[in-house]
């Protein structure tokens, strides 16, 4: 079976940013994303509830290592001293590699 | 007696529960539902009496209760930015929490008010959703000034599309147009419903406060202090303009909760937007863990035994 | 007038919040459980009223129901793979979709007949169990023919046991053994608060279907078109079926609505398993996006008018 | 008769649904909100009959409650680990879930009571509240003997602040302070909806118990005999000691009925902490596979039945 | 302490697989399975919604290296064309490497 | 953008443990975790339900090697007989590594 690398980029954060988030995401090139809820805690403490008002979420973009870098930064440069987030990376296979981004890194 | 209303009780066994450490929370969609009930309900109400009435006699109200709701903030600002040492961002956001109104609160004061057998304005609805929106704006322009960097219609969805104004306003836009007639097929749901719904909101809210409970320790005194003196200097205000507005002892006694009141639906999340740089655990920890409780607890029965002062027959 | 119903303005307001992009949304528990409760509601009403009359002089009627079960999806595939150019898969899915029934629909008009004090027979959910599920075998057969290839087994539970139609039979089963004294004491929640859920169940609707209307521009005109046209023309071959059974006035209301209504509940999940390769947003972005929106607004006070002509007393 | 009554229907009808392997499920979060208010209810009515008489008459029957308590994990014990050759942990364990009680069950035996016209001792609730503790204690004592290691702060909180139990003692609290009239506002929810909200219940219910099916299979018939033989005896001591106590046939049964019924809720949480190396599919299978449909299916009438032949007139 | 590694199948697609799936684990030699609900949106679009409608469901196996290409190709045969899915596989360092099959890769 | 390297350890166990697991996490040296609420199946049966009777949750901990490796081995040791549980490493790369502890590994 033929894989092919990409990157897999994890952010955990306040579910407040999600839709700014999200248009972020795609206007880098991210080609899709999955979110699942979350709660958890941090150097900004105990994020558990409902209604939005702490709670989390945990999203995921698989992508070349290119795109996912330039995510990355973005986030750390407007996201990063106001707002409740991390973020980690990680190489993953995937099947059809077209459908996250030609590998240009 | 306040303390006795059952829906109370919900609070303080939230409270109770809550400083035990026991593992009870409301899941989060249940939460999400109880206070979608309860925002249209809170809506609907208004509505129905407002189709009940002229309006156009109650645009004076509504132009100084606005008033009032942009001179909140204004008042808040300088003592936490200045007495409180707060950075500009937090000063600006916690004053706009408190400019605003807390739909739970309103929800108790109604509630406590028709316990008591107090009669008051049926349309005051209209002036928790008239608070909501004047205090953020204010915040913002404290926080930011008036430059050009403000993405204002982008702000002004967040402000005004939050999912608490859109049910609030968009329950009172219902009730308005169906009547009291029209609305009668659901009141089963947003009415008989109401106080059972209110007293699960209540028993979440007590746990809520008590989990905010670390965050105000590590805010201080001041800002501790400010949770409860504000509202009592709000309600002043708020009393005083009932009055000065002729509204009925009862109306009275919602104005000044109101004014007392600290919003945590719609400004935390425009706020968040708007002034990110802002502290949020600051301002919910004051009007969840401190202002809240306090207000239900205690300034309500407050706030009525001070206008019944000032009408000794009536309220 | 129905556009004054409140529940059908609560539909209104989802509309509108989602088109102004509010992030309102019912959270998904709380969706299925408004769900939950209307199917066993409705079911129970209807076996209550079964439980009120023999049986076999409905068989007829019911019989005449299944075939127009089976009629309606064969109508409407020629019309989508011919002249709608859509793939055979496609086209048979949608057919599906609109041979069967929207269970939100048919509340929507006994709420709707109800308000207007227009009585019909009240063991049309019994209707709406039969029709749910011969469209979606007509389906199945129009994209895969009778090859071997199918595990009807399998299929035959995927369509039987599917949420929607276990609590829609299983409401009614229960309503039927019990009967109305039987069911009364949990009439508080599946009768009294019917309504009420109904409103918030609309809210979602329409937030629901502002979100298709992404997926229906890409469908193209022929398919709104056609999500307007097949409903009309369903209406009138219903209508007609509910004249010649004899059916009351608001019966036949009642069954034109069935048959203009289009399922989004028991065919989508169906067809996803039987037939794998037809696109189910196509399906989802007509029913949700156009059929259902054009029925509580338009469609069911036009067929209501329009029965009103046949029978000028009554109705 | 009780096969008949509606809400015990529902759990024929999640057991088929089960049995048929549809995918209907209550989300958790419904279910969570559906035995919160269950659990307040029954609290809250108990209580609410406490603030109507003095408390101390109550004392010796509250003590000789507690006492069954402390017995029948004693004697489930020795048949289990004796007899069913268990392993000391599961024996202790099962002997806790079947020395407390089924709130759950409660419901059922309530609601048939009231169906049936049999009037019974309405502060039955506070029995309830009393059964929940004592058989964990006795069975942690079982697994683990009076060793150091236990740290029975922690495990106390687990015990008593477990959310099973806050509900219940809290809704009771709250009754009591409340009494009828301050709770008469919440009672649309927490009285009305019962029923419907019970029958909710039971639909899930009956999933779970399906989903046990599997474990028990692996449990072997001697823990499948144990989960009907053992509640029978204990309805024997419970409706003896009933019988006693002198309460009312109706309160005789529903004591008999709650040392028949096994925890699911109080028990398995404690344990799990307090005894981990015990199996918790063994317990759960027991209690919810075969001892509460036994109960609610066949228990009920036949302690009834039982009752009526002691007091030939009543019941 | 002693790890060893295996290999992490992430499956995020449509509710509606879901049943169907699982058997094919199964059968194909996973001896457990994580399922979190999740949304997102991909190549067929926005997927976010309660009553299965076009909800997500987001599955990872920890297995052995060869059943995790099994998995991973009879999904690709079997789903790709006609269902919202994607896939990607990463190593990870298990305690237990027994449970997880032993590595034949 | 300069990358750091740290470990990503999830666990996935019964949410019964929640608290008293939170509470090891953090003695261990954890700086932050992340929770979502899940299902699954393994080699004590089905978790799938609400109430927390059988629920599963899965817990995700970025720190350095060394931290992820005294929760791993103190998780096995005082869970792994008794509890449903099940846990993995991988390496991630992270922007601000010192939110995750110095990497001593
Ligand atoms: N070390 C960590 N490991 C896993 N998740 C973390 C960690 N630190 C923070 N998080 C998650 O990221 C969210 C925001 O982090 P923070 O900005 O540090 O409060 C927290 O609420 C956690 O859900
Ligand atoms: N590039 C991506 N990164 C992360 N998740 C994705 C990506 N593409 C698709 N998904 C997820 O996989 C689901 C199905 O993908 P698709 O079949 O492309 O619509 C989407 O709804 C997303 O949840
Ligand atoms: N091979 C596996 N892959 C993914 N998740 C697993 C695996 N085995 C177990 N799990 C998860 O870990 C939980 C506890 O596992 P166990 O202790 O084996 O029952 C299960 O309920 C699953 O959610
Ligand atoms: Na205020
Ligand atoms: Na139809
Ligand atoms: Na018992």
């Amino acid at each position: 079976m033929h894989t092919e690398t990409r990157t897999l980029l994890t952010v955990v954060c306040e579910a407040s940013v999600a839709s700014r988030l999200i248009a972020d995401l795609e206007r880098l090139g991210a080609r899709g994303y999955t979110i699942t809820e979350a709660r958890g805690k941090g150097g900004r403490g105990v994020r558990d509830a409902g209604w939005d008002r702490s709670a989390n979420l945990r999203l995921e973009v698989v992508c070349d290592a290119a795109t996912a870098h330039a995510i990355a930064s973005h986030l750390r440069d407007h996201y990063y001293d106001h707002f409740a987030m991390i973020l980690f990376l990680a190489e993953v296979k995937v099947l059809r590699a077209r459908k996250f981004g030609s590998d240009t890194a | 007696m306040s303390a006795l209303d059952p829906v109370v009780l919900f609070f303080v066994l939230g409270v109770a529960a809550g400083l035990m450490r026991s593992d009870l929370r409301l899941p989060s969609a249940v939460y999400e539902f109880v206070t979608m009930v309860l925002l249209l309900a809170i809506g609907l109400k208004g509505g129905v009496e407002l189709s009940r009435q002229p309006l156009a006699p109650l645009v004076p109200q509504m132009l100084a209760v606005v008033a009032m709701g942009l001179l909140l903030p204004l008042l808040a600002y300088p003592v936490l930015h200045h007495a409180g040492k707060l950075a500009r961002a937090d000063a600006a956001s916690i004053a706009a929490h408190y400019g605003s109104v807390s739909v739970g609160t309103y929800a108790v004061v109604a509630a406590y008010l028709s316990a008591q057998g107090v009669a008051f304005e049926e349309y005051m609805p209209v002036f928790v959703v008239l608070l909501e929106v004047p205090a953020i704006v204010v915040g913002i322009l404290l926080a930011r000034g008036w430059n050009a960097g403000h993405r204002w219609g982008e702000l002004g969805r967040e402000i005004f599309l939050g999912k608490g104004v859109v049910l609030l306003a968009g329950g009172l836009l219902i009730g308005w147009v169906a009547g009291a007639d029209g609305v009668q097929p659901i009141g089963a749901l947003f009415f008989d419903l109401f106080k059972g719904i209110l007293a699960l909101f209540l028993l979440e809210m007590g746990l809520i406060a008590v989990s905010q409970l670390g965050d105000l320790r590590r805010c201080g005194l001041f800002l501790g202090g400010f949770a409860i003196g504000f509202p009592l200097l709000a309600a002043l205000i708020g009393g005083t303009l009932g009055w000065v507005l002729g509204l009925s002892p009862g109306g009275t006694v919602v104005l000044a909760t109101l004014a007392a009141s600290a919003s945590y639906i719609a400004v935390p999340a425009a706020m968040r937007m708007a002034v990110p740089q802002a502290n949020p655990s600051l301002s919910l920890a004051a009007a969840l863990g401190v202002t809240f409780p306090f207000n239900i607890l205690i300034g309500i029965p407050l706030y009525h035994a001070a206008v019944r002062l000032l009408y000794p027959d009536g309220a």
